[in-house]
């Protein structure tokens, strides 16, 4: 019988909903600092980015989501081509993040991400072949 | 469904039938599209996310999704919360066809979609719910957040919403996506068109060396400066019980065939007394000795080995090492029964692959918790058990060929890890 | 009955007419894809057959492709309710190998995290065990208290159930400034909460009928079936490894070890309960002692491990967990890892606890089992 | 002979509008006789429509008080989105669930799989027909009123066997065998504490029953019979719970071990009436309780004139309706609060407590008639 006591206390104390609204809450609605979304790359104003396609991300992800396809400039100087990320297999660990030297890439904050076309979830992160 | 499906062939020759059927369509789809429940299913993480979506929280009952029904018949929803693997295939298949039209999938996490974290070097999960059934909304994540869920939810009512009697639902087909290896597949795309560029560009790049013969990028990249830590002592945890070297010595005198594996010259006990002391004792035995002396230290007031923590294998190349890990709940000291198993290699070397290459005396009827993880070693290694009340296949399916711990084993499914 | 399915041994004469009935793989109370064969005598069951491998996904041959660092990310997929204990597991037998020691501080965010996990765990088994019993409001009410742990755990490792923390040596990140007094809050907060679950729910006359004197498990059997946990414990074993092998600095705090004597349903959810409490009381000591000052890791190393098997044992929520790491060759892929989880034993123990008893009692053992399946199949 | 009996204006102004529109025809067919039994048949019509009313249009509302009394126990909100704060989320429910592909599993006996469904429904839907929603609003004012509800409420058992049996499916089966037995055996009790009522009040006659409670809520039969009535009715809640299949005695449905019981092959509208029972005898049991044991469409005057004034202006009907919904938010507030029994225990309350204290009740009721007079 104590347990009606405290159904009735809960149904009757509308301060203890602790439910968040979230499509009308999306204003105010902030993942934290740390959260993992999906990866995305550090571009100044102009899209440079401080990728040098050292493929040390490649080889930390766990399931081969991210594909560094190096290009030759002009130079003859191997560069970042395309970073293709594979977002549907992604399991968002974070080691490609730990993994990169130069802070080239980081976890997005989004996770509005459902999708009707699974061929979205394939991604190149760069806009703009990489310096060098 | 049904009837309504005949609604635009009999109302629109009518003047003004149109506005009927558009009138129809709205409050069916405006019904359909904000009423939706799902099914309760789930494999694995993604369900504890889709559950806490459902608790007081996040509250799917906002979106009039919170009627869970276990029974298919009566939902309207498939997410596909977790990995789908190839025995739960095609009770999946089942439920989405017990689901009464119009129905609609989401898959929920990266192992629905893709095969998530196990695409590769795997033999037991499917890549991607669209091989066994229709999708109609991807939500990548692993797990997706609760607000990913329902972003999914949005826009799968959105999806609905466009739906009319014109053009009703209807039941997709699903597709093969098995064997796609998107790692691979961008990887050759890029080099294919790497060597046109190298061919259209090498002028270009003859001539800027020549132009400028001494050309540095002016690009360094910088790398992140990483703070510094201090060295750390580990500390040893404590020990419990008797001492490796007391236990080895012990044990010894009992069975003179027991030794510890060891790569230096030194004398055995000198190697046991310099193990550090969280380390657990690990004897080799032979198979002969195996059972008396499991029988030795179960029975015996000094050991008392009366828990099993678990029976695993390794695969080498000639032989396996069955590893029997004991405890003694009374005195906290373990001990590490290490069997070498010599693999028969008088099987033809085409049958080895699928053959029983070993067998061990099973030691079930002294521990009953051996009896599964013995079917485990069975089902992953192909190590048959003498004595056995019950040796089957446990993890996977009773036709499945192959062993799949062993290192030479191959499927047809499988992919090799990339990098 | 002339020929019985595979795993079915008991052999009776019997007047009435026996059925089979199938538990899942899909089906609201088996905690995930986990399928029971039952063989009935109308509401009765007489024998019971698991059958796992429905979310078998071969996590351990992926391991011997992968580094270590990348196993510690797959471990999380193992008992996903406590993903960050399972982290720890696999650390302590990596930092085993490489020989690196934790500083202070470090271990105390160990500490923290796990007793948080610890509590996460636990609050799931006490919705599913009321929701299980018939009262859905129960399982609302353990997952409302659960999400502010998550909330916790996203803000420190970035992540709500697939943590990937710690690191050999220390973890990803350090924790923020808020940590501290967000787990204050939390545990402040959890008292009261507590209170009055535990008047909902402890005291009911109805769940006192349907747990008590169910599903008995003796203390041999527990230990011959290789039971950890809670519900070794409530069988009156008093072993955990916190104290029986202790880890981290779990030898420096003050707490009891939750003993039950009857080993039914009813104490396995009081020492579960209990343990809340126990949790609750070693976060309150890792507040006040919490180093300020002080590294949060130790050098990094690259992960290499050399040549020798390692193997740790920590306990989570569910029990004894055991990471076994074969090193045939110096370097940064194991040559196999294996894993023992917690439920697998106590899932080949059902079968021992429902004879005898109704369908629902066996709904009621389930529950206090709390199994995480994908532990089992791996 | 059965004769629904209108007394409210409506039945009157029927049968005096009948005559008058009949002289407009020929006058070869006009008599005295088929004007009675076309002013029957259009009470009749009227009353049904009233009922169906009354029944179908409170489970859309109930389901949502649901939805929302258990949102608010579980500190959550509840349907939110649909129409202000999603009042109208039912109605979308029901629309969809209308518009649902139907089949029948495979090996299950068609015509009783859809035929189970129906006969769920018309019990509750013949008690809803003789309870006075007010003092002139019954459709049938039958003498014997109580016997009929009991005999009726035994129907709905039916229903539930059939569909479990037809669906070829062994949860089902176990369902419904349970449901059965416990509808079963729940009815004794239910039937002695409306014989309880019965005794007290003097009158099988649920019109009767009401009248007999005129006056403060001190002559609600509740609290007329000092304890006893106290505890009839704790009784009657119980027993009605049970007989509704309601959790936490719902182990028919039983989602954690049969995953729907019964109802777990159905689909689309069959489903959709099954869900409709299920509420609409909430909806007749609470009425039973209000009429039997809370004063019925009575106000409740305390004994003090100046706010029983006040009380007494509201309309006996909403007074009814008010007690209903009280009634059922009781029901729900318990559904979300207890853990579900298991099927043996459930039997034992019945059969060893439930029972005994029944009997025991029927004859300190008698006592007390003797004592008091």
């Amino acid at each position: 019988m104590c347990g009606l006591s405290v159904t009735l206390k809960y149904f009757f104390n509308p301060k203890r909903i602790v439910t968040e609204q979230y499509p009308e809450n999306r204003k105010t609605l902030k993942m934290h600092e740390r959260y993992r979304g999906r990866l995305q790359m550090i571009e100044d104003a102009e899209g440079n980015n401080h990728c040098t396609a050292c493929g040390m991300c490649e080889r930390a992800c766990p399931n081969a989501s991210i594909n560094v396809l190096p290009t030759k400039n002009i130079a003859g100087k191997k560069v970042l081509g395309r970073y293709v990320y594979h977002y549907a297999s992604c399991t968002q660990c974070g080691l490609c993040v730990e993994a990169c030297p130069f802070g080239a890439i980081r976890m997005a904050q989004d996770f509005e991400v459902a999708t009707t076309d699974v061929n979205t979830l394939e991604m190149i992160l760069n806009k703009k072949e990489g310096q060098g | 469904m049904g009837i309504i499906n005949f609604a635009p062939k009999i109302l629109d020759p009518i003047p003004g039938g149109k506005y009927v059927v558009n009138a129809i369509d709205y409050v069916v789809n405006w019904a359909r599209a904000n009423s939706i429940w799902p099914l309760t299913y789930g494999t694995s993480c993604c369900a504890i996310e889709m559950m806490s979506s459902s608790m007081a929280r996040y509250d799917i009952a906002r979106f009039g999704s919170e009627v869970f029904r276990s029974s298919p018949r009566q939902a309207d929803l498939f997410i596909l919360a977790g990995t789908i693997t190839r025995r739960m295939a095609p009770a999946i298949q089942m439920l989405w066809e017990q689901i009464p039209g119009p129905k609609y999938v989401i898959a929920m996490g990266a192992c629905t979609i893709s095969g998530g974290p196990f695409i590769y070097d795997n033999y037991s999960v499917v890549r991607g719910a669209q091989n066994l059934i229709p999708v109609d909304v991807f939500v990548p994540g692993c797990p997706p957040r609760p607000e990913a869920l329902f972003h999914g939810l949005l826009t799968l009512r959105d999806k609905i919403l466009k739906e009319t009697c014109r053009n009703p639902w209807h039941e997709g087909e699903p597709r093969d996506v098995s064997t796609m290896d998107r790692y691979r597949e961008a990887a050759n795309t890029w080099a294919a068109l790497e060597r046109m560029k190298d061919e259209e560009m090498a002028e270009a790049r003859a001539k800027f060396k020549e132009e400028n013969p001494d050309y540095k990028s002016s690009f360094k990249p910088v790398r992140i400066k990483k703070e510094e830590f201090p060295e750390v002592e580990r500390i040893p945890c404590k020990r419990f019980g008797l001492t490796q070297a007391e236990l080895f010595n012990k044990l010894r005198a009992k069975f003179p065939n027991v030794t510890v594996h060891t790569h230096s010259e030194d004398p055995i006990e000198d190697v046991v007394a310099q193990m550090p002391a969280d380390r657990p004792l690990e004897v080799m035995v032979t198979p002969e000795d195996y059972l008396p002396i499991v029988e030795f230290v179960k029975n015996d007031a000094e050991f008392k080995m009366d828990y099993l923590i678990e029976v695993t294998a390794i695969d080498y190349d000639d032989h396996f090492d069955m590893v029997t890990q004991l405890r003694s709940m009374d005195h906290g000291h373990k001990i590490f029964l290490c069997l070498q198993l010599k693999k028969d290699f008088s099987i033809e070397e085409d049958k080895r692959a699928t053959s029983i290459l070993a067998t061990a005396p099973s030691i079930s009827h002294l521990y009953p918790a051996a009896e599964f993880k013995e079917r485990e070693v069975y089902d992953m290694f192909g190590i048959g058990f003498d004595g056995h009340p019950d040796l089957r296949r446990i993890f996977l399916d009773k036709d499945f060929v192959g062993f799949p711990l062993r290192k030479d084993f191959t499927h047809p499914e499988m992919i090799r890890r990339p990098v | 009955m002339s020929q019985l399915p595979p795993g079915f041994r008991i052999t009776r004469e019997t007047n009435t007419e026996e059925f089979f009935i199938n538990m899942g793989p899909q089906h609201p109370s088996t905690h995930g894809a986990l399928r029971l064969a039952l063989r009935m005598e109308g509401e009765t069951i007489i024998e019971l057959v698991p059958h796992f491998g429905y979310i078998h996904r071969g996590i351990e041959k992926q391991a011997e492709s992968m580094s270590y660092l990348q196993y510690i990310a797959l471990s999380d997929r193992q008992d996903y309710l406590t993903a960050i204990q399972n982290n720890l597991g696999v650390v302590i037998a990596l930092e085993k190998g490489m020989n690196i020691g934790v500083p202070e501080k470090q271990e105390y965010i160990r500490v923290m995290l796990q007793e948080l996990g610890r509590i996460a765990s636990h609050l799931v088994f006490f919705g599913c065990f009321g929701g299980d019993l018939g009262g859905q409001t129960c399982l609302l009410f353990g997952f409302k208290e659960r999400e502010m742990i998550h909330d916790i755990l996203e803000e420190v490792t970035g992540s709500r159930l697939t943590t990937n923390y710690f690191r050999p040596g220390g973890s990803r990140f350090d924790v923020p400034d808020t940590f501290i007094p967000r787990v204050k809050a939390f545990v402040d907060h959890l008292e009261g909460a507590m209170s009055d679950y535990e008047r909902f729910l402890s005291k009911n006359i109805i769940v006192l009928d349907r747990s008590v004197g169910i599903g008995i498990l003796s203390k041999e059997d527990a230990i011959a079936y290789g039971c950890s946990g809670p519900v070794l414990r409530a069988s009156g074993v008093n072993f955990d490894v916190r104290r029986a092998n202790p880890y981290s600095i779990y030898d420096q705090m003050d707490f009891e070890v939750p003993v039950a004597y009857n080993g039914d349903c009813y104490d396995r959810y009081k020492v579960r309960i209990a343990e809340i409490h126990e949790s609750m009381k070693i976060l309150r000591q890792c507040i006040d002692k919490f180093p300020k000052e002080g590294a949060w890791r130790a050098k990094e190393k690259p992960v290499r491990l050399p040549v020798g098997r390692y193997y740790s044992e920590i306990e989570t929520a569910k029990g004894l967990y055991a990471t076994y790491v074969v090193a045939a060759t110096t370097g940064e892929k194991p040559y196999r890892i294996h894993t023992r989880g917690p439920s697998f034993p106590h899932i080949a123990a059902l079968n021992k606890m429902v004879q005898g008893h109704k369908i629902s009692d066996l709904v009621t053992i389930l529950a206090t089992l709390d199994p995480v399946i994908p532990e089992i199949d791996r | 002979m059965f004769v629904p009996s209108i007394t409210n204006p409506v039945g009157d102004f029927v049968r005096e509008l009948v005559p008058q529109l009949a002289a407009f025809l020929p006058a070869s067919l006009q008599s005295d006789t088929l004007n009675s039994i076309v002013a029957f048949l259009v009470n009749a019509l009227i009353c049904v429509i009233a009922v169906c009313i009354v029944n179908i249009g409170s489970a859309p509302i109930l389901i949502y008080m649901e939805r929302k009394v258990c949102a608010h126990v579980q500190c959550r909100l509840g349907p939110m989105r649909l129409g202000w704060h999603g009042t109208i989320q039912t109605i979308a429910d029901v629309l969809k669930m209308l518009f649902k592909e139907v089949y029948a599993p495979s090996g299950a006996d068609k015509l009783m799989f859809y035929l189970a469904p129906l006969i769920v429904l018309i019990a509750p839907f013949i008690v809803c027909a003789l309870i006075p929603f007010g003092r002139n609003l019954v459709v049938a004012d039958v003498s014997m009123g109580i016997p009929l509800i009991i005999a009726v409420n035994g129907f709905g058992v039916l229903g539930i066997l059939l569909g479990g049996w037809s669906s070829n499916n062994k949860y089902s089966l176990l369902g419904a065998l349970r449901s059965g037995a416990q509808m079963i055996s729940y009815e004794i009790s239910f039937a002695m504490i409306l014989l309880f009522v019965v005794m007290i009040s003097g009158s099988t006659n649920l019109m009767s029953i009401t009248l007999g409670q005129e006056g403060t809520i001190f002559d609600w039969w509740i609290f007329k019979v000092p304890v006893l009535g106290i505890i009839a009715f704790i009784l009657f809640f119980i027993s009605s719970t049970a007989e509704m299949n309601r959790a936490p005695f719902d182990i028919a449905e039983a989602e954690q071990e049969l995953t729907g019981g019964y109802h777990t092959e159905y689909n689309g509208t069959p489903f959709a009436m099954f869900y409709l029972a299920e509420y609409i005898a909430l909806v007749t049991n609470s009425s039973l309780a209000v009429t039997c044991f809370l004063g019925g469409f009575y106000a409740p005057c305390i004994g003090i004139s100046f706010i029983d004034q006040y009380l007494n202006m509201v309309p006996g009907v909403i007074w009814f309706f008010a007690k209903v919904f009280f009634m059922i938010w009781c029901y729900m507030m318990v559904r979300w609060t207890f853990v579900r029994p298991r099927v043996d225990q459930l039997m034992d309350f019945e059969w060893k407590f439930l029972l005994p204290v029944n009997l025991v009740l029927l004859v300190a009721g008698a006592a007390f008639i003797a004592i008091s007079g």
